[in-house]
């Protein structure tokens, strides 16, 4: 096996190793049901990161994607309420507005070679606060068209529910997979993930490419507030509070280096799956108080890094000799 | 005229870099480009391809005028470079290097098998034989210098700039890189080579281009020049003494009372276990192919990847070089070859680079004295003729050779009894190149002892008291005194293809 | 000299932010004389400034080896839950600060082994104590505020010498004797060294993986006493909340102070000055009396004009900017005189 | 009996009590709780009350972060036939969707409050600074739309400061600071009403160290009840509080027993009574009564 796709395998290793262990503990850890719950409770998770993927594969980071989905959530919910205008022509707009601001903010990160964290970090206080100026309410989103989207899913053997959301999820990690693996634009990230000043002199445009992967990003927020705004039917402007830094955890654990340069949207997908994993354990479990909830879930994600380290440096020893 | 440059000028914050350049390079003809470091080559070749903004001048590509503002821009209008400091992705798989910015697509999607068997294409003809969908930093830097050059030449529709390719290349890849350029030359292509290897430019130019301090000196058709003169041209003076391939400094018959000796000194997967005793002032060479290991020997030398068998002692008993402080601490230095990662601290000022290991060596608590820093950096600035505004510069902001000089000052001050050096001439001038031997010579006559890796075997015939070879990453001759000449090297390197290692 | 140089950017903000509020606050500058106390806008900013001008010290140095430290606002809630709990056990005023700073050093080091033995990447390194640390925070208070009546440790929240609050002193103090440190030894450089290339500050000797470490407890220090003054101040450990997001509120002091988050080069005093400034903007905020749901809005908007302006950039555009509207009125007289002719 | 319980998080002494109760209660009643913990989001509530019905538990109580957006997840559980109760917050999904709701009226609270303001300044002019909670929050929408309410009558009474304190004590403090100096060191304010008890506390110690008296130069009426308020009214530092009990539990595993016995429906809403506590009414009995629910 190619060295580089060491991390990946590690990576699904450690998923399917840990997936063992808790259904030995809790048989029905395997039943569609909980797989299903995976998909659709994770859904908006997953489409994020996968922006939040090539941000990183690009040596940045976004922290606004948080705020932005919900502000994403209130924006629908509003014009819903307030306009006549149809869903779809709602989440258009907003699409383009959510693009629009990440170009906005990858272009400021250009043009005033500002860090894109300080840039995003900006940007998060802006959105969660333009989506404050909008309602302070929580806002319910009662629609014929989401009551259909609500009820879009397939019922899998088993009583589990492959909802809409889930599909829309996987099939964006499957765009970013093709985005990023297979595309000139893809092969401008990770060069500009190896050092901006190499790129440059191989003949990235930086400045086209910078502002390109921040708007994806917007992109993929976007979405991921439409997709979590089917998902709970409202708009809240509290929402997804930290939600950034869940992705960027994600993102690491399916082996992404933060560096930049290095990694997988599929391993993004596991890695997804495994803080959702990890959550299901504990409500499973059920006996942990709220401090200890914390604790856990901090030390698993340790665990999930460390195995990950520790595989990694186990095949390329192997490897070597 | 190909490519016209007229009154090009550059000013860095303190540095005019190039003062009204005027430059024409004639299609089919292979033009030299030569000037001490610092005088502003490199800084011509990248605002030419667009890297840097010019502040005046203009230039003519068959006849119009362009003015590329990045480097892709050039690249579409046929100008393929090798930037000096190899600039492409170790992160990324040599295929995706060589195709960068041009990758075969299907359906709009890049086809990656397509994309391998590309690669493959342009490595033909340069003797590599490697993998290419493993990543690029997996391979040491002369291969990375010949997957640029490559990347360059298929790039190259009119024009093909190479800055240094030769930097880090052995005899026989330099061969094969000139049939290359000659076949391109003969195609029409208009080539632009610098380097500090005289004889290479002398065998491969046409014309040469001389810059001092950021302005034209001259311009002349190689053949019309002798080596005298050239010298003179680039340095404004004469040079005695000049190390060339005749030269040869021969102390036979001398001694050297033993100072380390390393015994079945190795490790998996590195370099088989070696012997090696180290004379007190003597001079050892080590010589081999790209990747024979030479570089590795040095590093378990000096800690950096720890030894697993063997033992180093000297008169007092057994050192203990299980990482770089270690070994400093028992008195080795060791200055690495890629020093963009390993060696400078880019942001830091020359004095801090060159005090930097002093410091280390003392201790956080016992700061050097400001005075005493200054009085250093000066020191060495004059001693080695590091081109810089002053102490106070960005080591980032040098010209590579002049770095080079910075690493070296770095570790002369911390005045070790065994110093590595690893291509420690990599990218420095015909001048500073003689005074950096020379100064080998004056630290070794007061008792240091020296360790270089070249592949420049004149280099290592001019310096070197004992030649130790290395190959497939075990050391197989040892060469003593008079016997050390480039024959007698060479035959001991080619050896490998008679001799199947065990 | 060169240090009024090099933080001169941050005291002219500071400026121009003082003239903003106090154009919507006219007694802004007021300060008086109050029980032997001075009392002010100027010098609530001054005691409010504390936590995240403490935390900027330490963020100024983790970011300076190119690192960053998420966990900061965490372990004040740690070390001020192990402060109040030490006091309500009686254990006294000596002890009980001496544990809530062996906390911090614990966390700190903690970070710095995970960051420079373990090899993780500073942001995932510090998140894992950031989401796990208020847990055990919680587990110290068992999820209530803990309080206290401790006369002495409230001291350090809301007592003042020579008339100045406490909080006060402690930041100025500990980022004075920290930046001096860093220039009076070596350790300012060799920490710059490692920041910008630590493959070669290894090859030359410095020992990277200790001083990685130190950094990393420092800045578990400065959380400690930034903590300390957060419980101080409430009289109580208030693990769900102390220090919630002020690491983002640091990082940014650390930016505004004009360091690069990609490491080398670092002003302690240009930190804490840039603390000094966001300070500013809320204080500054809730004086004006503006409805909360915009302050968010108005504290980012002014964050990013601050950055924007003072981004090394701005000034090579603002030169571009000049020199083509000069190029453009030349041309333009050049038309106008040939057209007189 | 399994019973999976959906707490929004510990943001809170308030809430910690809450969970310590529920606990307590399951145990009383035999009743093995299965308690998850949301870290104040919603999507891991609803995440967990999926997880709930995937294990196939009895009856599940749900805190709701937020009013909105219940709808699916409520319906998921009812076609399981898993009976959902709701604590101390509201949902604006269908009624049918969850078999009773245990809380308190929070506009009722916030009213609670307003009322007494009027009736203890009497006709006096009264310039009253707000405490909100976190912006956004339903506790904070509706105890500042309450107390509007229960001050509507009084014409001598106006609010003239408002400003979020997140519902810490921190922020309390440090936002009471600003009023203080921004109302000319505190002599134009008449009354503090805070929206939690906690930045009630902290704006008591910003009040002192102004060199006021809090209770006496400024009327301080918050909501919630815990124990330390009751500390500063016994000590005369503030007046009046409105409880908010935290023990939700009780009432909702009683309609579940007898829901689950013989069918029995609860009403919709059962509301906890909404108490108004002064210094009048034995603080520091209070005091010694709480102090140990884990607030
Ligand atoms: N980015 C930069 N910032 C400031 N000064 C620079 C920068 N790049 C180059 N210089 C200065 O410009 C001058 C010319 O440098 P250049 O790299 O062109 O030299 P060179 O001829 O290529 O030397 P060498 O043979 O050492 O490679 C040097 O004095 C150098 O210090
Ligand atoms: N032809 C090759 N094929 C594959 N890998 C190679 C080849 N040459 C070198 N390498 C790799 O490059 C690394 C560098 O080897 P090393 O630096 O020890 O050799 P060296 O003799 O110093 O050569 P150089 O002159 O390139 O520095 C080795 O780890 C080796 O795996
Ligand atoms: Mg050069
Ligand atoms: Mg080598």
């Amino acid at each position: 096996m190619n060295p580089r796709l060491y991390p990946l395998a590690a990576t699904v290793a450690i998923f399917a190793l840990a997936w063992v262990i808790c259904a030995a503990q809790f048989p029905f850890m395997l039943s569609t049901r909980v797989v299903g719950n995976l998909l659709t409770d994770n859904a908006y998770l997953g489409i994020v990161a996968v922006g939040m993927t090539v941000v990183i594969l690009s040596g940045g980071i976004d922290l606004s994607v948080g705020s932005v989905i919900a502000f994403s959530g209130v924006f629908v919910a509003v014009m819903l309420r307030d306009t006549g205008l149809h869903p779809l022509a709602v989440f258009a707009l907003l699409l383009i507005l959510t693009t629009g601001f990440g170009a906005a903010m990858g272009l400021l990160i250009h043009a005033l070679a500002m860090p894109p964290f300080i840039v995003t970090l900006a940007g998060m206080f802006l959105a969660r606060g333009a989506a404050y100026m909008l309602t302070i309410d929580s806002v319910p989103i009662d629609h014929a068209f989401y009551d259909f989207l609500d009820d879009a899913y397939y019922l899998m053997p088993g009583k589990g529910r492959l909802t809409l959301i889930g599909v829309v999820m996987l099939l964006t990690v499957a765009f970013g997979m093709i985005i990023a693996h297979r595309t000139r634009f893809g092969a401008s990230v990770f060069a500009l993930g190896g050092g901006e000043a190499a790129a440059r002199l191989m003949g990235v445009k930086v400045a086209r490419t910078t502002v390109a992967i921040y708007a994806f990003s917007g992109l993929m927020a976007g979405l991921s507030g439409i997709v979590f705004s089917i998902y709970t039917s409202s708009g809240y402007p509290l929402a997804t509070v930290g939600t950034e830094l869940t992705a960027i955890a994600a993102v690491v654990i399916g082996g992404t280096l933060l560096t930049g340069g290095a990694g997988f949207v599929f391993g993004t997908l596991i890695g997804v799956l495994t803080m959702g994993l990890i959550q299901t354990y504990i409500v499973f479990d059920g006996t942990l108080s709220s401090w200890w909830t914390k604790i856990i879930i901090g030390l698993l994600l340790l665990a999930f890094i460390l195995l990950q380290k520790g595989l990694l440096r186990l095949s390329l020893a192997r490897s070597r000799t | 005229m190909l490519l016209s440059i007229r009154s090009l000028t550059k000013t860095f914050p303190g540095t005019r870099a190039l003062d009204a350049v005027d430059f024409d390079l004639a299609a089919g003809e292979v033009h030299a480009f030569l000037g001490e470091n610092g005088a502003g080559k490199s800084t011509l070749i990248k605002c030419l391809t667009g890297a840097y903004e010019r502040d005046a001048g203009t230039i003519l590509l068959d006849g119009t005028e362009v003015s590329p503002r990045s480097t892709a821009e050039a690249q579409d209008l046929g100008i393929g470079t090798v930037y000096q400091e190899v600039n492409l992705l170790p992160n990324l798989s040599v295929a995706q290097n060589l195709t960068f910015g041009r990758e075969p697509r299907r359906f709009g999607m890049v086809d990656p098998r397509a994309q391998r068997r590309q690669a493959e294409a342009m490595l033909e003809g340069y003797g590599l034989d490697i993998d290419v969908s493993r990543d690029l930093g997996a391979y040491s830097v002369a291969i990375r210098q010949i997957i640029a050059i490559a990347r360059a030449v298929a790039l190259s529709g009119k024009i093909l700039i190479l800055d240094e390719p030769t930097a880090s290349l052995d005899s026989r890849e330099v061969e094969t890189l000139f049939g290359v350029v000659r076949g391109l030359r003969d195609q029409g292509l208009g080539i632009v080579f610098v380097s500090h290897f005289l004889d290479q430019v002398f065998d491969l130019t046409d014309r040469v281009t001389v810059l001092r301090n950021g302005q034209k000196v001259t311009t002349e058709r190689t053949a019309d020049l002798d080596r005298v003169r050239l010298i003179e041209h680039m340095l404004g003076r004469t040079l005695e003494g000049e190390v060339s391939g005749t030269a040869k400094r021969h102390r036979a018959g001398q001694s050297w009372p033993e100072m380390l000796r390393f015994e079945g000194f190795g490790r998996r997967g590195h370099v088989a276990p070696f012997d090696l005793t180290v004379g007190k002032g003597e001079v050892l060479g080590l010589a081999g192919l790209l990747g024979s290991g030479r570089t590795e020997s040095a590093e378990l030398m000096f800690g950096l990847v720890p030894a697993q068998t063997g033992s180093a002692e000297d008169q007092s008993g057994t050192l203990d070089l299980s990482s770089p402080r270690k070994a400093i601490s028992a008195g080795f230095g060791f200055a690495p070859e890629e020093r963009k990662t390993d060696g400078i601290v880019a942001d830091l000022s020359v004095r801090e680079n060159i005090v930097l290991a002093l410091q280390a060596r003392r201790g956080w608590a016992r700061p050097l004295p400001r005075a005493e820093q200054r009085r250093l950096a000066e020191d060495y600035i004059r001693k080695l003729d590091i081109r810089t505004s002053g102490p106070e510069k960005p080591i980032g902001e040098l010209s590579g050779g002049n770095q080079q000089k910075v690493v070296l000052a770095r570790w002369l001050a911390m005045n070790p009894r065994f110093l590595i050096l690893d291509e420690p001439t990599r990218g420095i001038d015909v001048g500073a190149h003689a005074e950096i031997l020379r100064l080998i010579q004056d630290v070794t006559a007061q008792g240091m002892s020296i360790l270089v890796i070249s592949s420049e075997l004149d280099e290592l015939i001019a310096v070197a008291d004992r030649v130790i070879v290395v190959r497939d990453r075990r050391h197989v001759a040892e060469i003593t005194g008079a016997e050390i000449t480039t024959a007698t090297i060479v035959r001991a390197i080619a050896s490998s293809d008679t001799e199947v290692p065990a | 000299m060169t240090l009024l140089r090099r933080v001169a950017p941050q005291l002219l903000t500071l400026v121009a932010l003082v003239a903003l509020v106090s154009f919507f606050f006219p007694g802004f500058l007021r300060v008086e004389m109050v029980d032997g106390r001075l009392v002010g806008p100027v010098m609530d900013i001054l005691k409010r400034g504390a936590p995240v001008g403490l935390l900027a010290v330490g963020m100024t140095l983790v970011i300076a080896t190119r690192g960053i430290d998420l966990s900061v606002g965490t372990t004040m809630a740690i070390t001020g839950a192990v402060a109040a709990w030490s006091i309500t056990q009686g254990y006294g005023l000596g002890p009980a600060l001496a544990l809530a700073l062996l906390t911090g050093v614990a966390a700190g080091l903690w970070n710095g082994v995970l960051v420079a033995v373990l090899g993780i990447q500073p942001i995932v390194a510090t998140l894992i104590l950031m989401t796990s640390g208020r847990g055990i925070a919680q587990l110290v208070t068992e999820g209530r505020i803990l309080t206290f009546s401790h006369e002495g440790l409230a001291f350090f929240g809301s007592g003042a010498v020579l008339g100045i609050p406490t909080p006060a002193w402690l930041w100025v103090l500990t980022a004075g004797g920290v930046a001096l440190l860093m220039r009076r030894s070596a350790l300012g450089m060799l920490i710059e060294a490692v920041g910008v290339n630590r493959a070669a500050s290894a090859l030359a000797g410095v020992n990277a993986t200790v001083l990685l470490i130190a950094v990393y407890i420092a800045s578990g220090l400065c959380a400690a006493l930034a903590g300390i003054v957060a419980t101080a101040d409430i009289r109580g450990a208030d693990a769900n909340n102390a220090g919630l997001w002020l690491e983002l509120d640091a990082i940014l002091a650390v930016v505004i102070g004009g360091n690069s988050l990609l490491g080398g080069r670092f002003s302690i005093i240009a930190s804490v000055l840039g603390a000094l400034i966001i300070q500013t903007v809320d204080t500054g905020i809730l004086l004006a009396g503006f409805p909360s749901e915009y302050n968010l809005v108005i504290k980012a908007a002014l964050v990013l004009i601050i950055l924007v302006v003072q981004s090394p950039n701005m000034s090579h555009h603002w030169h571009l900017l000049r020199r083509s509207a000069l190029a453009r009125r030349e041309t333009a007289m050049q038309a106008a005189r040939e057209q007189g002719k | 009996q399994t019973v999976g319980f959906s707490q929004i998080g510990s943001e809170s002494g308030w809430r910690a009590a809450e969970t310590t109760l529920t606990r307590q209660q399951a145990e009383e009643r035999g009743i093995d709780l299965k308690f998850s913990d949301a870290q104040q989001k919603q999507e891991n509530q609803i995440a967990a009350i999926r997880s709930f019905i995937a294990q196939g538990v009895d009856a599940i109580l749900l805190a709701p972060v937020v009013a909105t957006g219940w709808d699916s997840v409520l319906e998921e559980a009812q076609e399981a036939e898993i009976p959902v109760v709701l604590l101390d917050r509201q949902v604006d999904s269908d009624p049918s969707l969850y078999l009773t709701a245990v809380g308190s009226d929070l506009v009722h609270e916030g009213e609670v409050a307003g009322q007494w303001l009027v009736d203890a300044v009497g006709g006096k002019e009264c310039r009253v600074v707000e405490l909100q909670g976190t912006t956004g929050s339903s506790p904070a929408i509706d105890r500042k739309t309450g107390f509007e309410q229960g001050i509507s009558g009084a014409d001598n009474i106006e609010i003239v400061r408002s400003q979020t304190g997140d519902f810490t004590r921190a922020q309390g403090k440090e936002v009471m600071e600003s009023f203080l100096q921004a109302e000319g060191g505190g002599a134009d304010i008449c009354a503090l009403y805070a929206h939690n008890d906690d930045m009630a506390v902290g704006a008591i110690q910003a009040i002192k160290e102004a060199g006021l008296k809090p209770g006496e130069d400024i009327l301080i009426v918050s909501i919630d009840a815990v124990p330390d308020i009751f500390q500063a009214m016994a000590a005369g530092e503030a007046n009046a509080t409105v409880e908010l009990t935290p023990n939700m539990a009780g009432p909702a595993f009683d309609a579940l027993a007898a829901y689950m016995a013989d069918g029995t429906e609860p009403e919709k809403f059962i509301q906890t009574e909404s108490k108004l506590y002064t210094q009048d009414d034995d603080p520091a009995g209070e005091y010694e009564r709480r102090k140990d629910l884990g607030y």
